[in-house]
């Protein structure tokens, strides 16, 4: 008998969930193709003219992709908790607030990271400066991480719900508020030729934190629901 | 009187601050009124209902 | 040493006076039970008498309003329950797009595997050979019914905790689930079963436990 | 046991708890309303007029006690919210929720007053000033709060997700006003202090106080009546509750 250990659960855990994102890899483009439309309606909006837009692409750009991660937060755990799985990932033997953080590495390199790949072609469409692409590179690398974990806790609270969708983002919005001021502001620093350090640094800081907080407060938020 | 009223030509910005401020405490202070009062009433009808079931 | 004598006899499961209430209403209890290695016990109780919820509070899920239960003697937490016990509910926990195997090989990674025993082994013996690699969404509600059996088999859980294990199972279903609870029980193993009534055993007599509803 | 520690014990049974909150209401209400009357005559016309800002600077003894109720509410509920999820105690869950509704009506007494303040001070109805983005944020928390109490059937369940939830808004709480106040100094915005603490005078200082306490004091009235109704609700079904009846139904005739 070989009782399962928690590293083998984690890699057992990734490994289904990234193949059952590549069994429905359409569905997993939805956010892509969403932040794509919402960037390019700005211009409609604004008119084309180069330094109106170059002025509004960082934001832009933010607000966009952030929608769009929200938009398939409510994903994380609905198909796990339709077909019983949830449960079985509760009852199972190991931490339940590893397995979660497994889940929601899942959902952040197949949800953010497509969205940080295509981040270069929105900059062009938005005519964000060439100096400040690498800034919001970065700034996206660690905003994405924070909504993906504080999301989770969110839909962790939500999850039994039928009809949770804009109760989620009522609950989520205000909470990443920072995300989106030190993500954005840093860029918009960066465009001025101002320090573009210290957001950055304390997004890296906010985000070692929710790293640790995020996927326990998710699991404890994941029993308050399910009992 | 009138002078303390005006408030120097704030009037409209004072009087309408305390207003606000009167206006939603009271309507905090009066809901748990009614809900007190409706759920009493709720339940002395479903006690009477459980009442006549159980005496026809 | 003594310790381990005292673990030796305590029962696997038993539960002391649980009650369980939703929104402050009584659903079932005050219940006292116990399960030693070795017995099979089928819990009857009409529609909405609980049975469902029983086996979540006896799984850790649910928390009871009173009363206790404690596995080999010791009060139920979920981190240790969890080792030992193996849940089959209504919703099987399989995932569609997955075929047979992967989701068996999820469930093992999970939740360890017992010895001399393969995903495909487990497989065969709930007579599903070929059915390996098909998605589970191919299959039959009968035959996802039976890889959720076969993941019973692999997993190295002494307590299984069946919710209506023979319900959407033909005949031959039916015989398999009485065989493999009678393998477990022949092992050591115990399972507290619900059913409504509708489908007998076919072999042996098992303690019933009757649910109602408290009024 | 310790006689405070009995009596806690006690407070946190709900009939206790009822007749207990019963008994005080009237008399938080009449507190309440005598200071905060002391206090409003003493701000709109004892105190004397500020050299800057002239007579809209009184909008300050409905603002400020306001906005310190919306984060002294905030963190009652969310230190229920910490005793109900920790020792499961029915009588924090409640009291953490009735406080939500209280704190969110003062968040929103503050963004309005404060819009009323901003256009004679700033010119404009809204700023993207810290303190009021803050608030703003805040407001949303308590709505998120309110939110999922009312999303979840089962009473204490929502109960126990909400305080969570609030929980989780007060961790984030400070980074979202360090984060609201670098952004503000960002973008040099023609944010004006409404006063510092240095500049207001005695004269000025205590009626502000004196409303202060009377906030507080109608918290707390108000906490209590809504965990009345929140406790009659929740344990409908016991005893005690039945007691209650003939008394109101002989009332009615």
């Amino acid at each position: 008998m070989k009782p399962g250990t928690a590293s083998a659960a984690c890699i057992a855990l990734l490994r289904r969930d990234l193949l059952l994102v590549w069994r429905r890899r359409g569905d997993a483009l939805n956010p892509l193709l969403f932040a794509i439309i919402v960037v390019a309606l700005f211009p409609f909006a604004l008119g084309p003219e180069t330094t109106v837009l170059a002025r509004i692409a960082a934001g832009t750009i933010f607000v966009a992709v952030l929608l769009a991660m929200l938009l398939s937060l409510d994903a994380l755990f609905r198909s796990d908790l339709e077909d019983g799985s949830l449960e079985q990932l509760v009852l199972s033997p190991h931490p339940l607030s590893l397995l979660l953080g497994c889940k929601i590495l899942v959902h952040w390199s197949t949800t953010a990271l497509p969205l940080i790949v295509v981040a270069p072609l929105l900059a062009q469409l938005l005519q964000l400066p060439a100096q400040v692409l690498p800034v919001l590179l970065a700034a996206l690398a660690l905003a994405t991480p924070l909504l993906s974990l504080i999301g989770a806790v969110c839909v962790a609270l939500t999850v039994g719900m039928r009809r949770s969708g804009m109760l989620l983002t009522l609950l989520v919005l205000p909470l990443i508020v920072p995300a989106l001021i030190f993500g954005a502001g840093a860029c918009n620093a960066a465009q001025d030729g101002f320090a573009y350090a210290a957001p950055l640094l304390w997004l890296g800081a906010w985000l070692a934190m929710a790293a640790i907080l995020a996927p326990l407060a998710a699991a404890a938020a994941l029993r308050i629901s399910l009992t | 009187m009138a002078d303390f009223f005006a408030m120097h030509g704030y009037a409209a910005y004072v009087w309408p601050a305390y207003a606000v401020f009167a206006i939603a405490l009271i309507a905090d202070a009066v809901a748990p009124v009614f809900a007190h009062r409706r759920i009493l009433r709720d339940l002395a009808g479903r006690l009477r209902r459980a009442a006549s079931r159980k005496s026809p | 040493m003594s310790i381990a004598a005292e673990t030796e006899s305590a029962p696997l499961l038993q539960a002391r006076s649980l009650r369980f209430a939703r929104n402050e209403e009584e659903i079932f209890g005050p219940l006292d039970f116990s399960l030693h290695p070795g017995d099979v016990v089928l819990i009857e109780g009409d529609n909405g008498s609980g049975k469902t919820t029983l086996l979540k509070v006896l799984s850790g899920l649910l928390e009871a309003k009173s009363g206790s239960v404690l596995l080999h003697g010791a009060p139920l937490t979920l981190a240790k329950l969890s080792h030992q016990v193996a849940l089959l509910g209504h919703l099987l926990g399989l995932k569609l797009e997955l075929s047979a195997l992967e989701n068996l090989r999820f469930a093992t990674g999970m939740g360890g595997i017992r010895s001399g025993i393969t995903p495909q082994l487990a497989l065969a013996s709930v007579g599903l050979e070929g059915f390996e690699d098909a998605p589970l969404r191919t299959l039959s509600a009968g035959q996802r019914k039976r890889v959720a059996l076969a993941r019973l088999l692999l997993v190295p859980a002494a307590l299984w905790l069946l919710d209506e294990p023979y319900a959407n199972l033909d005949r031959g279903g039916i015989d398999l689930v009485n065989r493999l609870l009678d393998h477990h029980a022949r092992r050591g193993g115990a399972a507290l079963i619900t059913s409504h009534g509708a489908y007998a055993f076919t072999s042996g007599t098992p303690r019933r436990i009757p649910l109602r509803a408290t009024a | 046991m310790n006689p405070l520690l009995l009596w806690f014990h006690k407070l946190g049974s709900p009939p206790y708890f009822y007749r207990f909150a019963g008994r005080w209401l009237p008399w938080l209400y009449a507190i309440a309303l005598v200071t905060g009357a002391i206090g409003f005559y003493g701000g709109l016309a004892l105190a004397p007029a500020d050299y800057q800002q002239g007579d809209s600077f009184r909008i300050m003894y409905v603002h400020v006690p306001c906005a310190w109720m919306s984060l002294f509410a905030y963190l009652f509920m969310a230190a229920n919210g910490f005793v109900a999820l920790v020792w499961r105690i029915k009588l924090s869950e409640i009291l953490a929720m009735a406080s939500a509704p209280i704190g969110a009506a003062f968040t929103f007494v503050t963004l309005v007053t404060g819009s009323l303040w901003g256009k004679p001070t700033w010119g404009t109805w809204w700023t993207w000033d810290a303190r009021l983005t803050s608030e703003l944020v805040l407001l949303f928390l308590y709505f998120g709060v309110i939110g999922l109490y009312h999303a979840i059937e089962d009473r204490r369940q929502a109960a126990r997700a909400a305080a969570f939830l609030a929980l989780v808004g007060i961790v984030n709480l400070p980074i979202v006003h360090y984060s609201v106040i670098w952004w503000n100094t960002l973008h040099q915005g023609s944010t004006v202090s409404f006063l510092g603490p240095s500049k207001i005078s005695a004269d000025m200082l205590w009626p502000l106080l004196t409303v202060a306490f009377a906030t507080h004091v109608y918290f707390f009235a108000s906490l209590f009546a809504r965990a009345r109704v929140a406790l009659l609700e929740l344990e409908s079904g016991k005893d005690w509750v039945r007691g209650l009846l003939p008394a109101t139904e002989a009332a009615h005739g």
